[in-house]
């Protein structure tokens, strides 16, 4: 049952060091506030889920929280590169990260068999692609009906899955809309969930059949407005596309990369105060 | 904006790569867009010749119209402009596996003669020395659209005789691999460059340069490609982008320049 | 590609004899008119597919329409028996059906399994009961990670499916919204769908992630309004419960149900014809 | 409406199963309801002592509020006062068997003494004295919610020693065989009937009468059970319905003929 609460508490009571965690959003809606917190909280071991580690995950790798990533396309979007996660790959800087990486199809596939709580996923997916003989987990069952060959993946049951949404209400239903992604799986797969929203409101007034995760469903709410950025939440914020492209020269040193995370995030108490800094360090480089 | 095709000309190479992608796709066709230029090369046959292609972004939105192009694949735009906007699992579940994607308009790292791609890693997979952002939506794309279009610059980095990694498969290892291995669509029918078009012979499957942008010699396109690329006996001259397919490209880029301060995205 | 057409035509030209069909809607928007308009055109041997098979495959079934049904519960919802369902079944009247019986759970599972173009669906289901020693069509698949059991199911691939909708607008793209059942699955699992729709419009004003159909995704649209009688179209139409009574009588006898569907079906040229000559007997009974 | 349950006193036999079904849900639990009885109970729970009850139905609300009852399964007024309307599929996939229902609710044609449901035929499956409409959602039901309550009117062709046809299990033959079977829910914890409770041996799981209904006798309810019924040393008279009670189910019940012109529902 939702407990509506600070993005600190939520954090610190709910994700442990060793956890399963799925960030999701895809582009839209990005939990980048959750993301800052646990960096904060010095979480450490986490193996990550994400079906595009972009800027989140890159913040998350480099500070050297995460043991193992699994995922289906690690860049930053429109830009170019994630530093971090290829430093962290290629070099095993800040330490080595295991990987396991998938095909969009099959991490969504994968997120909707944890929802459905079973322990595979079936799809038709990677004929001929390499990734089943660098990824263990890519196997093949036969239909029993008609003799096929389909392939299987594990199903994703995050301990811990955190999503960014619009609206709560005061009982904790959580309504998105606009680009879902997999944010509904994520979070029905998962042990425990934390929605940061923009807005917490007396009602959803949700129109019919939209996407909402019902109080009992949810772990924590948590009211972090903006909480997206550099994403956005649709009806609330605009992408801030500057911020993915001024990332790629922060991010390819790992002196730039540590001050930056120092500064900004190690150096702030909460979201809003991340908001504040960056403020300031765009107008000494403005 | 890239140099000129040729010093002569009014367009530059990457708009005749545009231009030409967008031509192949005719209205009415469903296309499963990827971000960066087959987005860019999708929306212009939408403002140009084909106003009714249906734009599927792996993000969720179906009947995509943007008026300015997405930097991202999830951009507000494209939710905004659909017809409606489902989920990530039932755009790979329903439609894309369900058999409804007519093309899969892809961009790549690397293709080889075969017309795979390769997305993942250059150098081995365990010690890359270059890891590249990964699949993505492609594998399935690749194998589950009827028929699939590769565009991207043409160099010999691009261009390599053998991948070191298959992440989406065009014809394997040519001839009837593709078939053999059980692969649903008809595969890449064209890869689109900023010298030219090439198409898999129909027998071997081995990409074969088709057609030469205008001012481009075809020397130039197999200096560009890592390995002997064969030359159709019946190659063609790409024809030079009309005015008005010209107009609506830079408009479209102007619009977008004007909305995100800078013109549209790269890969993811 | 969506065509805009009569209803006549739709069966006509879509629906042939030997197809399977199925006809969706959970108590919500059962397209009635539709199954009126196939026994009108008397089609045979047909499979017919549906979870609740309610009034509308009674007729059908009761019509000789139908060779074999695949459903996962036969009963006229708030009321009691399908008179003809069973009397196909228990009796062999007008002639032996074939049955393949399911859970809704399964047979939910096996429309997803249709639309994603699967050719088995894999569910947790069916543990403990007798179905499948009846069903052969019931199996069990093992997990290729954690050797769990799983039942599997084949797919559901209709011919056609039929729904009704709420709204279509000029084009033919679809809109329904409420209580959506399977029907989304249903059409994207058939070869060929036929929508019929309360109201064409100019514009659907589709709320953000609603439930739309494609105007590609649909064969035919046909505008009959009301055609879900005596289910219901949510804004619309309301559910008649005193038809639903009424029919229990009607089915019960073979000459009186005959005697029925010959007056108010097979005597009428359309489901206006039929709403009138319903509205006259429904007088006459008053 | 059935016959008063004993003529000195107020209230039938049907609204004493229904007002004692109704008190075993609990505030804030998730229940996913059968229509008829089992909604009847439900809502009234809802409107009684669990404000907070989150009621489920198969066709995809989800946390209906309903004012009246539901005639059917997919009745508008569910839909229209949900916190959400999903589809069926994903009532079944995400919800029942993603194991977030707390409370199955049923009703049931057939128990036996192990509290197995038969919801298909009477006689042979293959050619059946009386075919039953069929499973519906109840073997899944059955299986994954965390645990079930069952209610119907007791009588010896409803309670029989043995089933013609296990649709939906309860512990089977008894003993841990529920549990050998791999079926994750705690099976069926009470089983209600216009004249008592019945609640599974902790050991045997066979069906004990653990309350009898005011003015209900142990002979009554055994002579309504078509098996030699176990009766607990510990047997309860269930507590009569409270006014507050009695007077909201005939208020919903008076709503609900206003509405529909008939009172709520029957199995489907």
């Amino acid at each position: 049952m939702a407990q509506i609460t600070s993005l600190r508490e939520a954090v610190s009571g709910l994700i442990q060091d060793g956890d399963t965690v799925a960030l999701e959003g895809f582009t839209h809606l990005i939990p980048h506030a959750a993301g800052h917190e646990i960096v904060r909280q010095g979480k450490k071991d986490l193996t990550l889920v994400r079906m595009t580690p972009d800027l989140i995950y890159d913040q998350l790798i480099g500070m050297g929280c995460a043991r193992k990533l699994i995922f289906s396309w690690g860049g930053n979007p429109g830009v170019g590169s994630l530093h971090r996660f290829r430093d962290a790959v290629e070099n095993g800087w800040p330490h080595q990260l295991e990987i396991e990486e998938h095909s969009h199809s099959g991490m969504a596939n994968a997120y909707v068999a944890g929802a459905s709580n079973l322990p595979f996923a079936l799809l038709r997916g990677y004929t001929g692609s390499d990734l089943p003989k660098v990824n263990p987990n890519i196997r093949f069952v036969e239909c029993p009906f008609t003799g096929e060959k389909l392939a299987a993946i594990p199903s994703v049951r995050p301990d811990v899955t955190v999503i960014h949404a619009q609206k709560a209400d005061r009982r904790g239903n959580v309504l998105l809309w606009g680009i879902l992604g997999v944010q509904k799986e994520a979070v029905l797969a998962a042990k425990r969930a934390i929605v940061t929203v923009e807005e917490i409101v007396d009602a959803l007034e949700a129109p019919a059949n939209s996407c909402v995760l019902p109080r009992w469903a949810v772990s924590a709410v948590c009211h972090v407005p903006g909480g997206a950025y550099p994403s956005y939440a649709q009806g609330y914020t605009e992408r801030d596309n500057r911020f993915y492209k001024a990332w790629d020269p922060v991010a390819r040193s790992r002196e730039g990369f540590t001050a930056w995370m120092e500064r900004h995030v190690l150096g702030t108490e909460d979201f809003d105060g991340f908001r504040r800094v960056l403020a300031e360090s765009q107008k000494e480089t403005a | 904006m890239t140099t000129p095709a040729s010093p002569t000309l009014d367009f530059t190479a990457t708009e005749i790569m545009t231009v030409a992608a967008s031509r192949l796709l005719r209205d009415d066709t469903v296309c499963f867009v990827g971000i960066g230029l087959p987005s860019t090369a999708a929306n212009l046959a939408r403002l140009t010749h084909a106003p009714d292609v249906v734009l599927i972004y792996e993000s969720g939105p179906i009947g995509a119209k943007p008026t300015v192009l997405p930097l991202s694949i999830g951009d507000g735009e494209l939710a905004l402009t659909a017809d409606t906007v489902v989920s990530t699992p039932e755009i790979f579940r329903y439609w894309l596996q369900g058999g409804r994607i007519d093309v899969g308009f892809l961009g790549a790292a690397q293709v080889d003669r075969f017309a795979n791609i390769n997305t993942t890693v250059i150098g081995a997979y365990d010690s890359p020395k270059v890891r590249l952002p990964g699949a993505g939506g492609a594998p399935e794309i690749a194998s589950q659209a009827k028929e699939v279009f590769i565009v991207l610059k043409q160099s010999t980095k691009a261009f390599v005789g053998k991948l070191p990694f298959i992440t989406s498969a065009g014809y394997l290892d040519g001839g009837d691999a593709r078939e053999r291995a059980g692969i649903p669509g008809k595969g890449p029918t064209a890869v689109i460059t900023d010298l030219g078009i090439m198409t898999p012979d129909p027998v071997t499957r081995e990409l074969t340069l088709t057609s030469v942008h205008p001012g481009v010699t075809v020397d130039q396109v197999r200096e560009a490609t890592g390995w002997d690329l064969k030359v159709s006996p019946d190659l063609k001259t790409t024809a030079a982008p009309e005015p008005q397919e010209l107009a609506a490209l830079r408009d479209l880029q102007a619009r977008t320049a004007k909305a995100h301060g800078q013109s549209g995205g790269g890969e993811g």
